[in-house]
């Protein structure tokens, strides 16, 4: 808008800009500081802490190049289910009397602490048939129960790098509790569309399936690319799913739990401030991608 | 709103021509509903039950169902007051945070102004920081900067780690990555023409924003809210190490006190999910009719 | 505490909170203040435990004036660490591991019992094995309560009786415990062992103290005490021979109800004591430390103590432990006396008679324990011929992180062990 | 190829009804034109038989067979919406398209189409635009665009040029007629240009408050509209109107209205003698008002004193508002008239064309002309 | 109160460029129709006016006081978005209401005023109405009413009839002159509609490809069309252009066109001859193209013979679509005339009215009338 004061701009976004540096961007720095001194923040030992990351040398307490493929695999297998589940589920229940009450029954699971999630998956994969409810199916079926936190096998050979039962399944249950995001803020984007290009494509003969792929999904980019950028970023720092779960025992560790285990358990702060900077290093190409759509963006605005 | 859904169509469609829809919709539904389903009927059941059978079981002896569960967690000392505690930190957390973010998101999506995209990339990008990494440094800051002020219901100090003002702060900081980022968004895909029309009718940026933005941005607002609502309510870290007065303490905390060391404490567990989650489940609903189809319909022209 | 009990308790802590505000960031220590404020107690209880520590306190919140804020958490350690780093720690810590307890005490960052003005009162009331726990470099920090042996071996009398299955005693040897084993399972009646070790982030660590009794009894206390102070490594033939032992517990056929290493893996701790006392019960005996008595009450209300439930010593006698270490992060008014408190006989006689409580304190009486078993347990703390702290509570840290993962590790693949006791000696040395 | 029938439809929004017991026959491969007040439910009936609006009642067919339960997508319709609804994430190159690659047409063939349609249009330089980058009437060129580059079994256009300026408007208007010709297709085309109306439709129909008044061809209803709503609403500037009863005066016969009576012309007596006594209506165009100057041949003069309250001189034409008694008159008279505004002056009204209307119903009230003029 | 000035004012959206180096005086209270083809930048024009688009280069004032650096909302400028721009989540009320909320007027003179502006246009049933539940010609109702409501310094009013019927668009347009009357505010006014500039302009600004054509008086540009592009936009249906040049043949002169002479009166000799030997494209307005069965008074005839290729009855005049030789011509003849489609027939320009312009610049070029005529 012609007019508006150079500063204008700037006292809008001071109350955010103020909040995010105390609570993110100094701690970052600060962890950007500690990854380059020792495990008590004394001494300063350049790059030690990375080196440490890279040689790996305690595979027992923190694998970390495992943990790194684990988290790769939770990039791969959870943002590719959870957000095209979210959109079909949006699409789908957008279209019916019930809407409120399929969405809640979505939902439900991001709404449980991560705590109650443990113990409702205990239910379902515990080792004894006679409690855990997979088990208890495949027992029904005659088949031998199955350790599904545990075995890190997959299909009788063991498994292929982080690609195990029991990553698997942690990722099944971070689809499950996330999905409900997803159809949440997708569905909000949904509610945007207007209603007359949609019926436009229908007169030039488009059917439903056209309709998501061709107009709906593009119109919604600004949505999905939140949703998925989301996601992404989350399973990147996965943390609390796992720690509840599996605490990262059998191959399940990801980056985040290293560091919490280097950082909290063992005190070491030098190499966890290193591994937690690793992911802030992660996100660059991401972001890097999303500068350019941004850049696009504006040229069209 | 008389404009239609999305996908509803123009034509009369018999039941049987959308039964495939409802039959993959339900199925899903129940898929997805099953896990929840165990844990709460476990949490009406008595903790030996639990321990020796699965869920299923219960319904062959429907005699087993008990309320001792949720006896057990409601009837906790000061329960009541952990109660009033979440809400007092969570509302205003909530509220914050939105208001916060969303003129934030104005600048960022209807003002032009140098290093605009760098700031909102900086902004998202700070999604990746690990709420651990913060305690720390946010910890060790609040301890140094407490400001000894009375408040009644904000505890001992106006702000510091024994009052409920950090809490806001705190949970307001760590939310907004995801808030600005997700109502900037919406914002731009808003047509531009609303905006100058109100600019026009003499409104301020001010008057624009609350007039004409708010209320058709209403479908995101209402899905930050429940989700943010839903992260302060479940919180458990913040409240831990950031949270020096335990008689502040929220519902999170009070239930792991009843958290043997030793064991699981089942029994208090699926209680209590279904307790914290109730009110989460309210806002959902509650915030569902801001849902609202085809919000811009007769808005613009082409 | 009864409801009122809590209502003064909040009400106090509101308006004392600022007290306990100004005193930490004020005052200096020393300066005499009015009256007490509050106490902020970080600690792992909870449930009832945390009850009977509530009601253990209230005597001294009615008669000091001062109030206790007790915060329980699992992740006490995390939580411990960012309270410390971020120059906002409680008063007073109770976890139940000394490793992290060393690190702040090297560091300063406690005050001595000197300095609380209790050090005679523990050196003379409490065992010198758990007063030289609590010493670093010379100087004593902090005392133990709430001890637990883990020299127990739980079975069912009744059951051992109708099979004529001999318990074992002190006196016996590793070699009965494994004929025994044999016995059993070849009677076919039922399955030897109930065994599970997985407790999520912590899995592993019931194996650990199986192996810690057996190192403890089979290679006696000097190589125990070596591997705590690090002149023997965890490649040391006795700590091999120790895992393998426990090994074959788990990895014979038919010897665990579990069904070897992948079910041991994959059962609970807690669940895995259930099988002897079931009403048919699918495992002759279980082995866990004197709490396990606990679940065992939960899950089975209707059963005796020392009739349908009680527990052999370990063979050979020996006897490792665990226990809540207790010490302060400063010398307050308020923290001063509720330490003393905490530390005295009478106030831990309180949780002892409301029960699951073990005392290692000589001022309370082993006839005031609820129940037989209850009574034995702090006998066998008491009497033991030989007793050490749990090993890897002691040691702490990462190695006690590793040393948990090695035994999941090793059980799933125990061709491994060298390189797993190879990866833990690591640990140390760095 | 498709006529379409709607029988007995009604569309209601809640208690609102946007179009009341709907019957008409649209015959195969004709153009009919759509015209009504605004809000008249012109575009209600478009959307429904798009398919796009759910009918309350009644039915429509396609080509004969029923179509209320067949899917939008499959009523083989080619539609401009009269908000045009681009598809704002596609180049308008794409929006044109978008149709015929669902069509699995090759897309050298929608390249061709696509080209012609723009060049047709004058929007071949904005191809790789996106909408948000175009003025209003080149949006709307494109919405007419996505519609014509396709051969459906009907077109339906809501208003299609209206942002367009008058030279762009006639020739589009003649492209569409001759996409007319060419394919033979059934054409549903709202307006509100009369011009684009007479010069059109092969039929038009003229719809009121969500009801059909009269369909009929451009010159039919120009002539004879079954009542007062169509006389008015057609033509513009819109036909006078003014009440008055035939009366006998003396041996002649005179139109009575308050504040003037006309002399009814000696050949015109017997077509006006039926109706004396009876309350009417009269219409007459502004055109059949003349000014006695420039008098056409062949003109029933009925000479009238009136005042000149404005003149709008429109260059080739002017424009007298007139004022007598209660009534006011318009009058389209030779540009060359003497009359100014506020001046008095005499008019000559053509009562061949004088049309009259029951008083009451508005129904139209014949009066025959003798066959000689 | 406003006037308005346009001091070399150009707009680019990136490399293209929207208005060109644009010059305007808008005086104080006056009433200006901006025309021009579609996208030839009107509405950019209008948006930079009103503080929505940036200027590229040169400045704009108000009253006096340049206005680049000012924003929107301090311009007190009231306008009618070509896409009406409602504010979807308020009713029509609020939609009206809210720009006199924000200016603290009292609730009630809101409602009056807001009540009088819909019941003016009709819309005062809907006033409750979402704008989604509204046609397309009563959000545009809307859109205006929500200006007219205002008392600013200057309204901009962009196509604000062009979705409403004929007789609606006849009485909004007389409501908005009569408004124009009352406030005597500056209206900057965009249309389509060749009446509606000719009939409420007190000038007409005429625009094309972004650069501003010529502004005059409605009768003005329609007489004395500065060029080429001007004298073909202005007047519907629009002038008739043939190449042609001046000779002497004979005694007398004659236009020669390609295909056919025209033999130059005596009387009109005089203005020919300077011309003699130039190349001219020369115009005329179909109006001036006469039936000679029915030729008025005063003109001064050029006969010619043509083939009729089409003939449009208009019912008050009708159109005949003459070819002869290349040239095709449009002529605007009285409805009695006996020419058919097919058939060959003679028609009779009136040379008073040919206007000639330079055939490469376009320019007009003066063709003095004695006065005499
Ligand atoms: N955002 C944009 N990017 C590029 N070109 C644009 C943009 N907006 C408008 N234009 C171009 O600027 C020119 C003028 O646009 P404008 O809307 O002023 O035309 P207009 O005179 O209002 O036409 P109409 O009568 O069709 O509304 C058009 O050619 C249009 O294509
Ligand atoms: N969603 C709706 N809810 C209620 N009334 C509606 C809705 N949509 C349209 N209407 C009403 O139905 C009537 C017919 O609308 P329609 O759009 O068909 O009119 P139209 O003939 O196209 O008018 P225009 O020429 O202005 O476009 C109008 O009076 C309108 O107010
Ligand atoms: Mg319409
Ligand atoms: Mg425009």
């Amino acid at each position: 808008m012609i007019g508006r004061r150079w500063w204008a701009p700037w006292v809008w976004m001071a109350p955010a800009l103020m909040l995010v540096s105390v609570f993110l961007v100094y701690p970052s720095l600060d962890t950007l500081r500690r990854s380059f001194l020792d495990a008590r923040s004394k001494e300063f030992v350049g790059l030690d802490n990375y080196r440490f990351i890279i040689e790996n040398p305690q595979p027992l307490v923190a694998d970390t190049h495992h943990a790194l493929l684990t988290n790769a695999l939770w990039l791969v297998m959870f943002t590719g289910l959870t957000v095209p589940f979210g959109l079909l589920l949006a699409v789908l229940t957008g279209r019916l009397r019930y809407e409120a009450v399929a969405k809640s029954a979505i939902f439900i699971p991001m709404a449980v602490s991560f705590v109650a999630a443990s113990v409702i998956w205990r239910f379902m994969l515990d080792f004894n048939a006679d409690i855990g409810t997979f088990n208890a199916v495949l027992t029904g079926l005659g088949r031998d129960p199955v350790a599904w936190l545990q075995d890190t096998n997959l299909g009788g050979t063991d498994g292929i790098g982080p690609l195990q039962l029991n990553n698997l399944m942690l990722m099944l249950i971070g689809v499950w509790m996330w999905t409900g995001f997803a159809l949440v803020v997708l569905s909000a984007g949904l509610k945007g569309i207007s209603s007359e290009v949609i019926e436009a494509a229908r007169v030039d003969g488009a059917t439903e399936r056209q309709i998501l792929f061709r107009i709906i999904i593009p119109i919604l980019r600004p949505t999905i690319i939140v949703v998925a950028t989301t996601l992404l970023i989350y399973a990147m720092k996965i943390f609390d799913l796992v720690w509840v779960t599996t605490g990262g025992r059998f191959g399940t560790d990801v980056v985040s739990t290293l560091f919490f285990k280097q950082a909290f358990i063992n005190r070491n702060f030098g190499v966890g401030a290193a591994l937690a900077f690793l992911l802030l290093a992660a996100v660059v190409p991401l972001m890097a991608l999303s500068i350019r759509r941004f850049q696009t963006e504006e040229e069209r605005a | 709103m008389t404009t239609t859904r999305v996908a509803s169509t123009g034509h009369r469609v018999s039941w049987w021509q959308r039964l495939p829809l409802h039959v993959v919709v339900i199925g899903v539904i129940i898929l997805w509903s099953i896990p929840t389903l165990g844990l709460l009927v476990s949490s009406f059941r008595e903790p030996s039950a639990i321990a020796s059978s699965g869920w299923w079981e219960a319904f062959r002896h429907p005699d087993q169902f008990t309320l001792a569960n949720y006896e057990r967690v409601l009837g906790e000392q000061g329960m009541g007051r952990a109660f009033v505690n979440s809400l007092l930190i969570t509302v205003p957390a909530t509220i914050l945070v939105i208001l916060v973010a969303a003129h934030a998101a104005y600048a960022l999506a209807w003002m032009r102004f140098p290093a605009r995209g760098p700031i909102f990339l900086v902004i998202v990008g700070l999604l990746v920081v690990p709420l651990e990494t913060t305690l720390i440094p946010v910890l060790r800051l609040f301890s140094h900067t407490t400001i000894e002020h009375q408040l009644p219901i904000l505890g001992g100090n106006a702000f510091g780690t024994a009052s409920y003002t950090g809490m806001w702060l705190a949970h307001t900081g760590y939310g907004l990555p995801f808030a600005v980022f997700l109502l900037r968004n919406f914002f731009v895909s808003l047509p531009r023409d609303l905006i100058e029309a109100a600019h026009l009718d003499g409104a301020s940026d001010l008057q624009v924003f609350w007039r004409v933005i708010l209320p058709l941005s209403l479908p995101a607002i209402a899905a930050l809210a429940i989700f943010q609502f839903l992260w302060v309510w479940n919180d458990l870290l913040i409240a831990l190490v950031l949270l020096g007065d335990p008689t502040l303490a929220p519902m999170t905390l009070k239930i792991t006190n009843l958290v043997s060391s030793f064991g699981t404490s089942y029994q208090v567990l699926t209680a209590a999910a279904f307790v914290s989650m109730a009110l989460p489940l309210v806002v959902f609903f509650a915030f569902q009719r801001f849902f609202v189809q085809g919000m811009l319909a007769g808005a613009v022209k082409g | 505490s009864s409801s009122d009990d809590e209502e003064t308790a909040t009400a106090t802590a509101t308006e004392g909170g600022e007290g306990s505000m100004t005193a930490t960031a004020t005052e200096a220590p020393g300066t005499p203040a009015a009256a007490l404020g509050t106490a902020d107690v970080l600690g792992v209880w909870g449930d009832e435990e945390l009850a009977n520590f509530e009601a253990m306190v209230t005597p001294w919140e009615d008669e000091t004036g001062g109030t206790m804020e007790f915060t329980g958490t699992r992740d006490l350690t995390a939580i411990l660490t960012s309270r410390v780093e971020g120059d906002n720690p409680p008063n007073i810590a109770i976890p139940a591991e000394v490793g992290l307890f060393r690190q702040f005490a090297t560091e300063g960052r406690l005050v001595s019992l000197a300095d609380l003005g209790m050090a005679d009162m523990v050196q003379s009331t409490y065992p010198q094995g758990f007063v030289d726990l609590g010493t670093v470099d010379g100087t004593p920090y902090a005392f133990f309560m709430k001890a637990d042996t883990k020299g127990t071996i739980w079975y069912n009398p009744k059951v051992f009786a109708d099979n004529g299955w001999e318990p074992l005693t002190a006196d016996s040897t590793w070699d009965d415990l494994m004929q025994l084993s044999t016995t059993i399972r070849d009677s076919g009646v039922m399955a030897p062992w109930s065994v599970g070790i997985e407790s999520g982030g912590a899995s592993g660590w019931p194996g650990s103290d199986w192996i810690q009794q057996i190192l403890l009894n089979v290679h006696g206390p000097d190589t125990y005490d070596g591997i705590i102070d690090g002149s023997l490594t965890a490649t040391d033939d006795a700590m091999k021979d120790s895992w393998q032992k426990f090994g074959e517990i788990v990895l014979t056929d038919g010897f665990t109800v579990q069904g070897g290493a992948t079910g041991v893996n994959a059962t609970g701790f807690e669940p895995a004591t259930f099988p002897p006392f079931e009403a048919e019960p699918t495992a002759a005996m279980t082995y866990l430390g004197g709490f396990a008595a606990g679940f065992i009450e939960t899950q089975f209300p209707d059963l005796v103590a020392g009739e349908d439930y009680d527990f052999m010593p370990f063979p050979g006698g020996g006897v490792t432990g665990g226990a809540n270490i207790v010490y302060a992060f400063d010398s307050e008014d308020t923290t001063k006396s509720l330490m003393e408190y905490l530390a005295s006989g009478s106030a831990q006689q309180i949780w002892v008679d409301a029960g699951g409580f073990t005392s290692v304190s000589s001022d309370v009486s082993l006839d005031s324990y609820p129940n037989p078993v209850a009574k034995k347990l702090a006998e066998q703390l008491a009497n033991a011929q030989v007793f050490r702290f749990d090993l890897d509570d002691a040691v702490g840290g990462d190695w006690q992180s590793a040393y948990f993962t090695g035994i999941t590790e090793y059980l799933a693949n125990p061709d491994q062990l060298d390189s797993i006791l190879e990866g833990i000696a690591q640990l140390r040395a760095t | 190829m498709a006529g379409i029938t709607f029988d007995h439809v009604t569309k209601a929004f809640g208690d609102q009804v946007a179009v009341r017991d709907f019957n008409l026959e649209v015959i195969d491969g004709e153009f009919l034109v759509l015209v009504g007040p605004s809000g008249c439910g012109k575009s209600t009936t478009l959307r429904m038989l798009a398919g796009l609006d759910a009918i309350t009642s009644g039915t429509i067919s396609i080509g004969g067979r029923e179509v209320n339960g067949v899917a939008a997508k499959d009523r083989d319709i080619a539609m401009v919406f009269q908000t045009y609804a681009l598809y704002p994430h596609m180049s308008v190159f794409d929006n044109m398209a978008f149709g015929l690659k669902l069509r699995k047409i090759s897309r050298r063939d929608i390249d061709t189409r696509v080209q012609q349609a723009a060049r047709l249009l004058g929007i071949e330089d904005l191809l790789k635009r996106k909408p948000g980058q175009l003025s209003g009437g080149q949006r709307q060129r494109v919405a007419l665009g996505r519609a014509i580059v396709r051969e459906p079994a009907a077109f339906l256009l809501d208003e299609p040029l209206s942002n367009l300026d008058a030279k762009l408007r006639v020739q589009t208007r003649a492209e569409i007629s001759r996409l007319h010709q060419r394919l033979g297709t059934t054409f549903v085309y709202v307006t509100h240009d009369q011009v684009e109306a007479m010069t059109m439709a092969t039929r038009i129909a003229v719809m009121n408050e969500g009801v059909l008044q009269q369909v009929g061809s451009p010159q039919e209803l120009y002539d004879h509209p079954t009542n007062v709503f169509v006389a008015g609403f057609i033509g513009s500037p819109a036909m006078n109107f003014f009440e008055g009863t035939v009366r006998r005066v003396g041996g002649g016969i005179v139109i009575a209205s308050d504040g003037f009576d006309i002399e009814v012309p000696q050949v015109r007596r017997d077509s006006f003698a039926p109706l004396e006594g009876r309350e009417l209506t009269f219409g007459m165009r502004p055109e059949h008002i003349h000014d006695p100057a420039f008098v056409p041949a062949g003109t029933v003069p009925a000479p009238l004193d009136a005042q000149v309250e404005i003149t709008e001189l429109m260059g080739n034409e002017t424009f007298l508002h007139l004022q007598r008694g209660e009534t006011s008159l318009l009058a389209r008279v030779d540009p060359r008239t003497a009359a100014r505004a506020g001046s008095q002056t005499s008019v000559v009204m053509d009562l061949t064309h004088l049309r009259a209307f029951d008083a009451t119903s508005g129904e139209a009230v014949p009066l025959e002309v003798p066959s000689t003029v």
